[in-house]
């Protein structure tokens, strides 16, 4: 198939007022498979989906918050956090989970999974990728 | 009268629209994606400061809890509620519009 | 009290039929009527039998099916609405031609008449959607 | 059935990116068969609905904005725009259909349907209804 | 030039697939290659094969099962999605035990995979969606 | 780069964020309801007169046309482009992203 592309999953949705974010990390965990590089970007609402202690069982769906964790199993480390929407929201980056991966270059030293970064450097980053897929 | 709301004030305008078109003194109540429009701290905070003190605002704690919102997160005064208490709002008011 | 409740979008892609589904129980619970559900828009989605959600997520077709016979809801899916997006009982089947039929038990096909109808007979009109 | 009741259909989407309009008015259509005491309010992109000069022959889609002419002989005579939402939009009355219908009362005298009335004026009408449906 | 498409909402309650259905015919006019139309979310909707729109509107079902055919184009409709939302093959039917099948001519069912092979074939990806 | 956004701007918020986070120098594509974000004298033009400048805007015809906005009413600078056209900035540009 030729050469390695940049995927990037640009969330942009709050989770369960719609199903976007659940598809949409379903669809980073299957592609996780095809040996490309792969990154997330958590934009606007998007940040919310990794909010800490979401719980559902008042509401009757499904809590799919805990499967991010899983990401970094999958060799997906590279999750974007855009400074102004967590900023806009009320919110920082201890109000997130702590997603972490175990980096094989560094005797799997387990490190973070999450890079704050501001807009301007989310946009050159976007600008970089290859495949963008909104959720 | 009641009124209800259902996405996030950072995505959409109905929220701004609900407390633009219902008059002082309505219940207004944030469910779904709009319990987001409870947070303390956000950049929209100040109109909801505002806005609890013309109207009575509750927000669902089903829908808080699914998104991992405490309750010491919300600006005070906004009232949680059930969904027995969302049926309870519904039936004290003589009326309810959904901003959608 | 008398509750007409509307839903306008299909199940899962949206909150709007979970959290109408879960207003109906608590409104049932507390001991009020249900004059009628009536599904607009994508709404009528939620009438499609074909569904078979993961195990280990809530049914909401079947949800709505089992509500419907506990209580002898009626669960009404508006026939123009349904028809552009294909879900039809054996009837509306028939009519247009189709292979097959699609609508879950407890729902029926009506028109939008019936919408008025709950407008007028309900106490309080709750509409979900998107 | 007892009393006549206020229906208003509150209208807040943009014309052809979803189907709310066209179903919504279909629904205002078929209900007006019902003899109730029925209003349209057209609020944020909703005044869209009404913009002159709809054409869909380059986008394949239907073109329902004709039947906006009927409302007058269903006897939904009373269609309220906002004022801050045509603003908002930098449209004027003069860029809305010009829909009107004929005065049983005063002669069947032909008169404007469209009344641009302000938020709070909105805001009062609103909480004179009896049943509000949103497209 | 190779094209990716993917289409998240379903027919009519929203312009994508109208917009996706306009943008794939203008790319084959201009001689270019469609690799794959892929389904997601309520987009498996698309695919259903009960729909009844009015007479005077596009069927938007039949539009893309008659692209299809004339262009040999790649309907993939994704499994999990559609299992939620009820669109089924036979085989899909069979597995699930269903009564009927309701999936296009034209369109297959197939894994989220399908989605990723197409952002690596296609030169680029265009998402319609909500 | 090319970005397209298919939402109204007065409605909901992928308009702000397709400026955000794009280059200067990218194109952006207005289809569906973000056409509505190329009229004149709306409470946004100033921002869209702004983005003219930095960014190259254009604006799918057939969706203006179905929404009854004649070229007149557009902001100066906006270009107007048809499916073909949306096709050839799609070649044009070697990626893409859909502001939903």
């Amino acid at each position: 198939m030729g050469a390695i592309k940049k995927f990037m999953y640009i969330n942009r949705t709050a989770p369960y007022g719609s199903i976007y974010s659940l598809e949409g990390l379903e669809v980073a965990l299957i592609g996780a498979a095809f040996d490309q590089d792969v990154s997330m970007a958590f934009v606007d609402d998007g940040v919310f989906q990794l909010k800490k202690g979401q719980d559902t069982s008042k509401s009757g769906m499904k809590n799919f918050s805990l499967a991010y964790s899983a990401l970094g199993d999958y060799d997906i480390t590279k999750l974007y956090v855009e400074k102004e929407s967590l900023q806009a929201r009320g919110l920082t980056v201890e109000d997130l989970m702590p997603l972490t991966y175990e980096d094989q270059d560094d005797d799997y030293q387990e490190k973070p999974s999450i890079r704050v970064v501001d807009s301007e450097q989310l946009a050159d980053i976007i600008a970089e990728q290859d495949v963008l897929l909104n959720y | 009268m009641l009124h209800t709301v259902n996405k996030s004030p950072f995505q959409k305008n109905s929220f701004d629209t609900s407390l633009r078109l219902s008059r002082k003194g309505s219940d207004i109540l944030l469910i779904e994606d709009a319990v987001y429009a409870a947070l303390k701290d956000s950049a929209i905070a100040k109109t909801v400061k505002q806005a609890v003190t013309t109207h009575s605002i509750y927000v669902l704690e089903p829908d808080l809890m699914a998104r991992g919102l405490q309750p010491a997160r919300l600006i005070k005064g906004i009232q949680i509620v059930g969904y027995e208490g969302f049926v309870e709002l519904a039936v004290k008011n003589d009326k309810v519009q959904s901003w959608l | 009290m008398k509750f007409g409740i509307v839903i306008n979008e299909g199940p899962y892609q949206h909150q709007s039929s979970d959290t109408a589904y879960h207003f109906t129980k608590a409104a049932l619970a507390a001991g009020h009527t249900i004059v009628r559900v009536f599904y607009y828009h994508d709404g009528v989605n939620n009438g499609n039998n074909l569904a078979t959600p993961p195990q280990d997520d809530r049914d909401i077709v079947k949800r709505w099916s089992a509500l419907s016979k506990e209580h002898n809801l009626d669960l009404v899916v508006c026939v123009a609405a349904a028809q552009r997006r294909g879900i039809v009982d054996a009837d509306q089947a028939k009519r247009s031609g189709k292979h097959a039929e699609n609508l879950a038990d407890g729902f029926r096909i009506s028109g939008l008449g019936q919408l008025i109808e709950t407008g007028i007979e309900a106490d309080r009109l709750m509409v979900f959607g998107d």
